[in-house]
């Protein structure tokens, strides 16, 4: 028990995110409401951010930037955090907003058409 | 961050994520989500992510939250109650995807482990060699607009791509 | 020599002019189409002169930025991506070309926009098939989803909800996608296929490259509309604008094929069997139960749009089927029948376009008299039909008989046997169409005369 | 945007926050290098001062400032700095996003990279800024006009 119990605790951040996942997930498929639906989408990519930057982090170690008076010396890597996730990273948030973009101004055309953001409401009305 | 804010912290994003979901109002809802890029970009500052969590900060709590704004402006529509319920096919897709996560998870090298494959290859160089062979001191920098320099143009593209989508979808003059 | 960037501008020269595109919009619309079509060609041009260079001096390597890889982004241009680039460059240049009277009418949205976003479109779709780089992929294909997603919801109307199905599960797709490479980068450091592909062997035991793999197939799976991750591209293909889904229908299904033939052959190595599960296997089978839900869901369908969008369904089971067998004959059938498939699905898209443009909707019956009103039309169609059903000597024959003889080695005689009924179906479904469009008289009410 | 809330207070204040929003935009592209930050935040940063203009003072305001039109082409040319910028690399002998190429200004080595990042930032940012600042009107204004 004390085993399972360290094993959990040492491993929250995993937790946390596998909880943001499925939270988002089941939002987007199990909701009628297609905001909501977006909403879901949202807190689903944003889980899988924190993922990849969990990847990143390294015991002791310190932002990626390095202070001028360090560069003529020899860097050391397993001082300084793991800076490819955080690139990728970037990008990933940008893809995200720019999905919302394009969904959002679907959804306003749909909501004027249909004058509702019911899923089932929408689908009588086809 | 301190272990325990950490946790902390962790905890209310799932909180958040959770009200976000339920509460049926979605003015409401938009505006917990908010809420909850607010306190993950928090989070990853305390990861050492400081690039991402600034990104976070002014996109998911800030440009998304105003393109969901503008979306409901005056419109302030409530969730509605489902009329069928959730079939098992949803149910069992959410288990699936927990499965999954949870079975490569057992496999995972300890949390912040500094002995980690993705710690010892690769970005190794980048921390070495970064600052003189690109002139940026952030590295982050260095790998996302020279190293990896085509993934950020086309990550512009994205949004150029956004921009143009929604020209083409919601013109000035409706017809 | 500017040749030896050729992976590169494959990308860069439709991006650049769709960058240009509004700029040119704004000083003078007229110059939009011309512009547009001319980067298409261009395009093409480059495509080819790519596949000439790769069949004389082997495979082309380009490092983005002159870093080295795995700490660069890498372009790889192999002999099946050349053959890729050549068929989807060549179709989106001729879906281009077609898609000029539908937008001066109207139809398909204001023309700057509509080219822009397809030529963006053409952009990353040729960025995808040079990608060496797994995350590199990942961003081209939210470019190219992204660009799809608006052009479908163009169409308004019904296209308004495919649009927003299309968007959640593409989403979805896309995410579990990077989750998979996720996975990858958490076992080995690195998101170069060429260096992955070194480090993998040694992990293969492990449960996180299983994951790996898992949201990998299932994602492209999504993104390849393979039975039963489908959902979203019967709404889709029927809704959007027909110049819309003459430009996306032939090629998006097949970029995300070869995506995942990239990942399964080039990054894993075409492992039969990861952790006891016999990888291959299931997405062999998968491609079969796809031809056959595909063909007989295609055969209930009265409208001819839907019928082809289902038909779609069906045929990318075949070049599932041929990466799941894997063995030389299957992979040459399931390649050939991404080019054979591009083209008569273009053909037959283009033709639902013009039948919806002169006689007034796409339903099976405004088809009658369609043979004498449209007879080139009409005769195109019949020609891409003998290929989808594979018979004798139209294409679609080739690739399905290299498929077959795939199976009968791998010793999969079920699969041999779907493979033929499939042809089957597809004979049925076609004939369904043709019958309309050939056979109809015009005072004819009762039984037809043939 | 929504008239009849309009306030003396509101205005003024988004009135006096505007520049300094902008100032830091342009704070937060050049010192991308450095520290937190770079184009695409400088980016988002600016599009945010000319979408609270939009929220608080209206959007016609926002139309007398910057015109719609010109948003798309804003965010084109942005993109285009950086492509081109890339392509530069190409032409003079190097690979496509070649930064090493630029030494022929006079500088050299890392500093030529640096100049590179330095031009390409701005690219992003200009970019950024044009393509959201024209979502959230062509969003804002339809949402209105959904009525």
């Amino acid at each position: 028990m004390t085993e399972f119990l360290a094993y959990a605790v040492e491993r929250y951040t995993y937790w946390a995110y596998v909880a943001l996942m499925l939270i988002g997930f089941y939002a987007m498929i199990a909701h009628g409401n297609l905001l909501k639906k977006l909403i879901g989408m949202n807190i689903f990519q944003t889980a899988i951010i924190l993922f990849f930057l969990s990847i990143s982090a390294k015991r002791g170690a310190t932002l990626p930037i390095i202070p001028p008076e360090a560069a003529e010396l020899v860097v050391a890597p397993p001082h300084f955090m793991n800076p490819l996730p955080h690139a990728l990273m970037l990008t990933a948030i940008v893809v995200m907003v720019g999905t919302l973009g394009v969904a959002l101004a679907v959804l306003i055309k749909i909501h004027r058409t249909y004058r509702t953001f019911e899923e089932d409401v929408i689908l009588r009305q086809m | 961050m301190s272990e325990v804010l950490n946790a902390l912290f962790l905890a209310l994003l799932v909180i958040l994520a959770g009200a976000a979901v339920r509460v049926r109002d979605l003015v409401g809802a938009v505006l917990i989500l908010s809420a909850y890029g607010l306190t993950m970009s928090l989070v990853w500052a305390g990861m050492g992510a400081v690039d991402v969590a600034f990104t976070e900060a002014v996109v998911g709590a800030g440009a998304s939250t105003v393109f969901f704004l503008a979306t409901l402006l005056r419109t302030l529509p409530r969730e509605q109650p489902r009329e069928r319920r959730a079939r098992p096919a949803t149910l069992v897709g959410v288990l699936l995807l927990g499965g999954l996560l949870l079975l490569a998870i057992h496999e995972f090298p300890a949390w912040s482990d500094p002995s980690s494959p993705a710690s010892l290859h690769v970005s190794p160089r980048y921390l070495r060699d970064g600052y003189r062979e690109t002139g940026a001191p952030n590295i982050v920098t260095a790998v996302l607009a020279d190293y990896r320099a085509y993934d950020t143009l086309i990550e512009t593209v994205v949004i150029f791509t956004a921009g143009v989508a929604c020209w083409l979808l919601l013109p000035r003059r409706e017809p | 020599m500017l040749l030896d960037h050729l992976p590169a501008l494959l990308a860069v020269v439709p991006l650049v002019a769709a960058l240009a595109l509004p700029l040119a919009g704004a000083v003078r619309p007229r110059l939009v189409y011309p512009l547009a079509v001319g980067a298409g060609a261009v395009t093409a041009v480059l495509s080819l002169l790519t596949l000439e260079r790769v069949l004389t001096r082997g495979v082309m390597r380009y490092h983005v930025g002159g870093w080295p890889p795995p700490w660069g982004i890498e372009l790889v241009v192999d002999h099946l991506s050349a053959f890729v680039a050549v068929t989807v460059s060549g179709l989106a240049a001729l879906a281009l070309l077609y898609a000029g009277p539908a937008v001066r009418s109207g139809t398909a949205g204001s023309p700057a926009p509509f080219f822009g976003l397809s030529l963006l479109y053409l952009a990353s779709l040729m960025g995808i098939v040079v990608a060496g780089d797994l995350f590199n992929l990942f961003v081209f294909l939210e470019v190219a989803s992204i660009a799809s997603y608006a052009l479908v919801a163009s169409g308004g109307g019904r296209a308004l909800m495919a649009a927003f199905r299309y968007i959640l599960l593409g989403t979805v797709g896309a995410s579990f996608y990077l989750l998979g490479v996720g996975h990858l980068y958490l076992l080995t450091g690195t998101l170069n296929m060429a260096d992955l592909s070194q480090r993998l062997p040694e992990l293969a035991a492990s449960r996180v490259l299983l994951v790996a793999v898992g949201f990998l197939v299932i994602g492209l799976g999504i993104k390849m509309a393979l039975v039963p991750l489908h959902g979203w591209l019967p709404d889709a293909y029927t809704y959007a604008p027909p110049a819309v889904t003459a430009l996306i229908a032939p090629v998006t299904t097949k970029v995300a094929a070869y995506a995942l033939a990239r990942v399964l052959f080039s990054v894993l190595g075409a492992p039969a069997a990861l952790a006891g599960i016999p990888l291959m296997s299931v997405l062999a089978w998968a491609g079969g139960a796809a031809i056959l839900v595909g063909g007989v869901l295609a055969i209930r369908q009265n409208d001819l749009r839907r019928l082809l969008a289902y038909s779609s369904v069906s045929q990318v089971g075949y070049i599932a089927l041929g990466i799941g067998l894997a063995n030389r004959p299957a992979l040459a059938g399931a390649y050939l029948h991404i080019l054979n498939h591009a083209m008569m699905k273009g053909c037959l898209f283009f033709a639902a376009g013009a039948v919806a443009a002169r006689l007034g909707g796409s339903a099976l019956t405004d088809l009658r008299l369609m043979h004498r009103r449209m007879p080139v039309t009409t005769a195109c169609m019949v020609v891409a039909a003998l290929s989808m059903i594979g018979i004798p000597p139209a294409g679609g024959f080739f690739s399905k008989w290299y498929l077959l003889v795939g199976a009968l080695e791998a010793g999969h005689t079920l699969l041999a046997g779907v493979i033929v009924g499939g042809g089957l179906l597809a004979a049925v479904y076609m004939f369904k169409v043709l019958e309309h469009a050939c056979l109809a008289r015009p005072d004819e009410a009762g039984p037809r005369r043939c | 945007m929504i008239r009849e809330h309009d306030s003396v207070i509101v205005t003024t204040l988004v009135r006096m926050l505007v520049p300094p929003i902008q100032l830091f935009a342009l704070y937060v592209v050049a010192h991308g290098h450095g520290s937190p930050g770079g184009g695409f935040q400088g980016g988002v940063i600016l599009a945010a001062a000319y979408i609270l203009i939009g929220l608080a003072l209206g959007r016609e305001e926002l139309e007398r400032r910057v015109r719609e039109g010109r948003l798309l082409i804003l965010g084109a040319v942005g993109v285009l700095i950086f492509a081109l910028t890339g392509v530069l690399g190409l032409v003079l002998g190097g690979n496509l996003l070649d930064y090493g190429v630029l030494s022929i200004v006079g500088v050299r080595g890392s500093a030529a990279r640096a100049l590179g990042i330095f031009v390409i930032e701005i690219g992003v940012a200009l970019g950024v800024a044009g393509a959201l600042t024209l979502i959230f009107c062509r969003l804002a204004k339809t949402g209105e006009e959904a009525l």
